[in-house]
């Protein structure tokens, strides 16, 4: 495993991509900063830029009308960028499949390389995915 | 230019030392801020890791925006910041270093003028990247940036005057240090005192840290001038700040507390005047919300400037 | 549930069938009394317009307005049948309820009602999405 | 101050919702606000109509995040309300129990927010902390954070356990205390009393002309709550009083809902004593609903949610019409945002507490002829509040 990879494992930039979710997750997003679960002693800072982003925490089923907006969000990112979805309604479009308004297979709008099901995900839950996620960088 | 002088730029007072303790620093003002907020806050190496990450990543450069420029503004910043660093470090560890009898290169006549003027090469620096990349968001930080450039100048070098006219008006950083050594530190006296503390607001402003960080407002306008990059520019810039730590606490002590006597028991008095200095930047920090440019723009002219004229006229009157 | 009888008797001409059940009142109401009985629920007795209802049966489109009367926790909904499903058109109740801008325009946006008198009377919920799934809850909808 | 057109699209870092706001300004007021929603849009009638009516009461939780047993509530009494089905006494007050646990997070989640956009990051951090408990306590009744899954047609779907019932009202004393601190910190702060009164007030009349639900109303003096005027569940066994101010400012709609969490923490006293001795069944189990029309509603903690039903003798709604509290009271801002200045317009916005919480950060707004700039709400209102701390603290 590199030398690189561990020190990406260790600094994680999080941006938080909201597609119409039902703002479950993001509120349990935000908790993850708040003193009881705090992120930061992983070193994971909710960043303000997508050129600044580790990684896209994605939430909500897209919608028709927003997943043109998340596909340029991933487009802006610089590479390596990780895809976490967050969530069951982006990994597996949960009640929302046979919607007209929602987009069937969210894997084409944006490559998504972790998911988080649960609805919403516990706080624990989203922090042992960071440390999977990490683990997997650190191979 | 002897080797010895790359080494004093590269290694000692210079880039590495710095670069270091900057990012060690760092480390404690992430820390204070979190456990203010009841929060654990990060691990000691996490600047560390950070730098690193960020050295990996892809560098996107904007289309539309001045590529050239882009590209440059962060590395002339670092220069500045490293030739800044050595020029302060010298004077305090000279004494240090020639008790190992190496070539001293202590400086010149009006290296204080320099430094000022490398200062403003950084904030230039930064509005110049900014507005490179023809993102609103960019230049509107830009635009603050400028407008908090031309507030904290103008004290700035009024709070540099003061230790000018107490050591004999020279403008030798080594001189002031040696006439401090002998008349004792300038923060001794009052105009001292005032200008020690116009000093340190001044400082809050020149490295944006809240409440002066009008222009990289995380949660407004997207990191400001920062917001186009990524990579490593972005962690030059973020080096850089984080240099600021060291060698502008480094600067105030030269100027007010009269530099680092290194032997016995002069080094814990040298390690505690520079944590002090730190630990106050850190409380003010935390302790105000953000301040509007035109505010911080006032607040600067109407009160820190006449301050700094009564210090300086207390000076010349010797007091 | 005084209110239901004063109302039946102030209007029993102009509404059509009537469903009375403890705290609701259903009742048919023609186009043309519409105006007239929102006038008199909205600003004679202080109701509250909740929300407006379409629902397409086979007799026509239907639209069912909820006026609540929170004093008494009691809910009149006049109910408006549009026979004409190719182009239907309605009054709109905007300018007595200003709070129905809204609701009449996702009922346009979802429906296809058009509201005759709306201040501004384009799509609520798709409005700019990039395919326009134009009245996806009508009976001849492609899901 | 005016900019080249800016593409200021839905996203915005720290922003849960995408939201588009559009103000036409002069100079520093506000003239005009436009609002272009849509991007939350699931269609939720669409697919109610596909699904049966047990189904459903799972899809409609999933309206939204932050009220997620409203709209069950409100759905499941609009199914009782067809055939006026009754519900045993302890699914009455379990119920109520439930609905009242969310109105205090829901409420704690809106201070923390607010406090957030006018600069104070140490309230959003304290409110969130003690949002916690609330949190544990619905993990321990329900075993979910959010979406618990309790409502069922003709009762309740899990029992609350007596033996927790206990340290139940020991976190319960322990959220008491905190929420009185909070409560003094947020209404007799002199900042944040200087920085809200006055600021975005919506007047009665146009209250009621754009028939505005919940705090929003109540803080604008129209006296209208679900819990009082059909008291369904168990709000007519437990005592508890409804509050009303007059002025519907920014402050008033705060104090409003500071004292509304403290209530509903006497609700949930109340319950929790009473589900000690109350025994009996929790669903009287309903076998088939006839054909007819239902129309249901909850006092959702951002107003009245409307839930309407029409079922055919199937087991799947024909038609389920939902309308949530925001709905109605997100157009009120075109009145209450006229005429004040941009600086206090996103906490006006946010007062309201949107469902969906469009809380812009950002917005395209239009100066006086129509060229765009770009323009930071947060930012200015934060500057504001500093600004009036100066004022006050003489700084």
């Amino acid at each position: 495993m590199g030398w690189y990879q561990r020190r990406l494992a260790k600094s994680l930039w999080v941006f938080h991509v909201s597609g119409s979710p039902c703002n479950n997750c993001d509120i349990e997003i935000l908790d993850l900063l708040t003193p009881r679960y705090d992120v930061e002693r992983f070193g994971i800072k909710l960043v303000g830029s997508v050129r600044h982003a580790d990684v896209l925490l994605v939430t909500g089923v897209f919608n028709k009308k927003v997943a043109p907006r998340i596909r340029r969000i991933y487009e802006q990112a610089p590479k390596p960028i990780f895809v976490v979805a967050v969530g069951t309604c982006v990994s597996g479009g949960c009640c929302f499949k046979e919607s007209y308004n929602t987009v069937p297979v969210r894997e084409e709008v944006i490559p998504i390389d972790m998911y988080i099901p649960g609805c919403p995900p516990k706080p624990e839950a989203m922090i042992e995915a960071v440390a999977k996620l990490i683990g997997v960088l650190n191979g | 230019m002897n080797g010895w002088t790359f080494f004093y730029l590269l290694v000692f007072p210079g880039l590495l030392f710095t670069a270091v303790l900057g990012l060690l620093v760092g480390w404690i003002d992430r820390k204070v801020s979190a456990r203010v907020q009841y929060r654990v806050g990060p691990p000691l190496l996490q600047n560390f890791n950070d730098f690193f990450k960020l050295l990996g990543k892809e560098t996107l450069i904007v289309k539309e925006g001045v590529r050239s420029m882009f590209v440059l503004a962060p590395l002339v910043a670092f220069g500045t910041t490293v030739l800044i660093a050595t020029l302060i470090g010298m004077p305090l560890f000279e004494k240090w270093l020639s008790g190992f009898n190496l070539p001293i290169a202590s400086g010149f006549d009006g290296d204080l003028i320099v430094i000022m003027y490398l200062l403003m090469i950084f904030s230039v620096m930064l509005i110049l990247g900014g507005s490179a990349t023809g993102n609103v968001y960019s230049s509107l930080g830009a635009g603050r940036e400028i407008k908090l450039l031309i507030a904290d100048e103008l004290a700035f070098i009024l709070v540099c005057l003061v230790p000018i006219i107490k050591s004999g008006y020279t403008l030798r950083l080594s001189a002031i240090v040696t006439a401090q050594a002998s008349a004792g530190a300038f923060i001794g006296s009052v105009s001292g005192v005032i200008a020690f503390i116009i000093g340190i607001l001044c400082l809050q402003a020149k490295m944006a840290l809240p409440p002066f960080h009008i222009a990289e407002a995380e949660t407004e306008i997207v990191e400001g001038p920062l917001m186009e990059y990524s990579g490593p520019l972005l962690g030059f810039w973020k080096l850089n700040q984080l240099m600021m730590y060291v060698f502008f606490p480094l600067l105030l002590i030269v100027l007010f507390c009269g530099g680092f006597n290194l032997q016995g028991w002069g080094i814990l008095w040298a390690v505690l005047k520079y944590v002090g200095i730190v630990v106050v930047l850190v409380l003010i920090k935390n302790t105000n919300p953000r301040v509007r440019i035109d505010t911080a723009l006032n607040f600067f002219w109407k009160y820190l400037t006449p301050l700094g004229l009564i210090a300086m006229i207390l000076a010349v009157l010797g007091v | 549930m005084d209110e239901f009888k004063q109302f039946r008797e102030l209007f029993g001409t102009k509404i059509g069938q009537v469903i009375q059940k403890p705290r609701r009142l259903f009742f048919v109401v023609k186009e043309e009394h519409l105006l007239e009985i929102v006038k008199y629920l909205f600003d004679g007795i202080g109701c509250r317009l909740s929300t407006a209802t379409a629902q397409e049966t086979y007799h026509g489109l239907e639209i069912l307005y909820h006026f609540s009367l929170d004093k008494a926790g009691i809910y009149f909904c006049p109910r408006i049948v549009i026979s004409d499903k190719q182009n239907p058109k309605v009054l709109s109740i905007t300018a007595l309820v200003p709070g129905a801008v809204w609701i009449e325009r996702e009922m346009f946006d979802l429906w296809g009602i058009e509201f005759v008198g709306h201040p501004r009377m384009e799509q609520l919920l798709t409005l700019n999405s990039p395919e326009n799934p134009n009245q996806p809850l009508r009976f001849g909808r492609q899901a | 101050m005016t900019g080249n057109k800016i593409p200021v699209g839905p996203f915005h870092p720290l922003l849960e919702e995408a939201e588009y706001f559009e103000l036409k300004v002069d100079g520093e007021t506000v003239v005009d606000i436009d609002m272009e929603i849509g991007w939350m849009h699931r269609g939720h009638e669409y697919i109610s109509e596909q699904k049966t009516f047990t189904q459903s009461i799972y899809l409609v939780e999933r309206i939204c995040g932050i009220c997620s047993t409203s709209h069950p509530l409100a759905c499941v009494h609009a199914i009782e309300d067809i055939d006026n089905i009754e519900i045993p006494l302890r699914a009455r007050y379990i119920r109520t129990l439930v609905g009242e646990l969310e109105r205090v997070h829901s409420h704690l989640l809106w201070l923390g927010l607010a406090g957030h956009f006018i600069g104070y990051d140490t309230l959003w951090m304290w409110a969130w902390k003690y949002r916690e408990p609330t949190l544990q306590m619905f993990e321990a009744i329900s075993g979910n954070r959010n979406h618990y899954g309790m409502m069922r047609v003709g009762g309740v779907a899990k029992d609350v356990d007596p033996a927790i019932i206990p340290d139940l009202l020991k976190i319960l004393d322990e959220i008491d205390r905190k929420m009185e601190m909070i409560a003094k910190a947020a209404k007799d702060d002199p900042v944040l009393k200087s920085r809200l009164v006055g600021v975005g007030v919506l007047k009665k009349e146009d209250a009621i002309a754009h028939c505005v639900v919940g705090p929003t109303a109540r803080a604008s003096g129209v006296a209208i709550d679900v819990r009082k005027d059909e008291p369904t569940d168990a709000y007519d066994l437990v005592n508890f009083n409804e509050i009303v101010l007059k002025n519907g400012d920014v402050y008033d709609k705060l104090v409003v809902r500071v004292l509304e969490t403290i209530e509903s923490n006497k609700i949930i006293r109340q319950c929790l004593e009473k589900l000690k001795t109350v025994g009996g069944p929790i669903l009287n189990n309903v076998k088939e609903i006839t054909p007819g029309e239902g129309i249901g509603r909850y006092e959702a903690p951002r107003g009245e949610v409307f839930h309407y039903i029409r079922s055919d003798g199937t087991n799947r709604p024909v038609r389920h019409k939902v309308r949530a509290p925001s709905y109605v009271n997100i157009p009120s801002f075109v009145a209450s945002c006229k005429g004040i200045p941009v600086a206090d317009v996103l906490i006006t916005l946010a007062a309201v507490d949107p469902c969906y919480c469009c809380t812009e950060r950002a917005l395209r707004v239009v100066d006086a002829h129509d060229r765009p700039f770009e323009l930071d709400l947060q930012r200015l209102s934060r500057t504001k509040t500093e600004q009036i701390r100066r004022e006050i603290y003489g700084k």
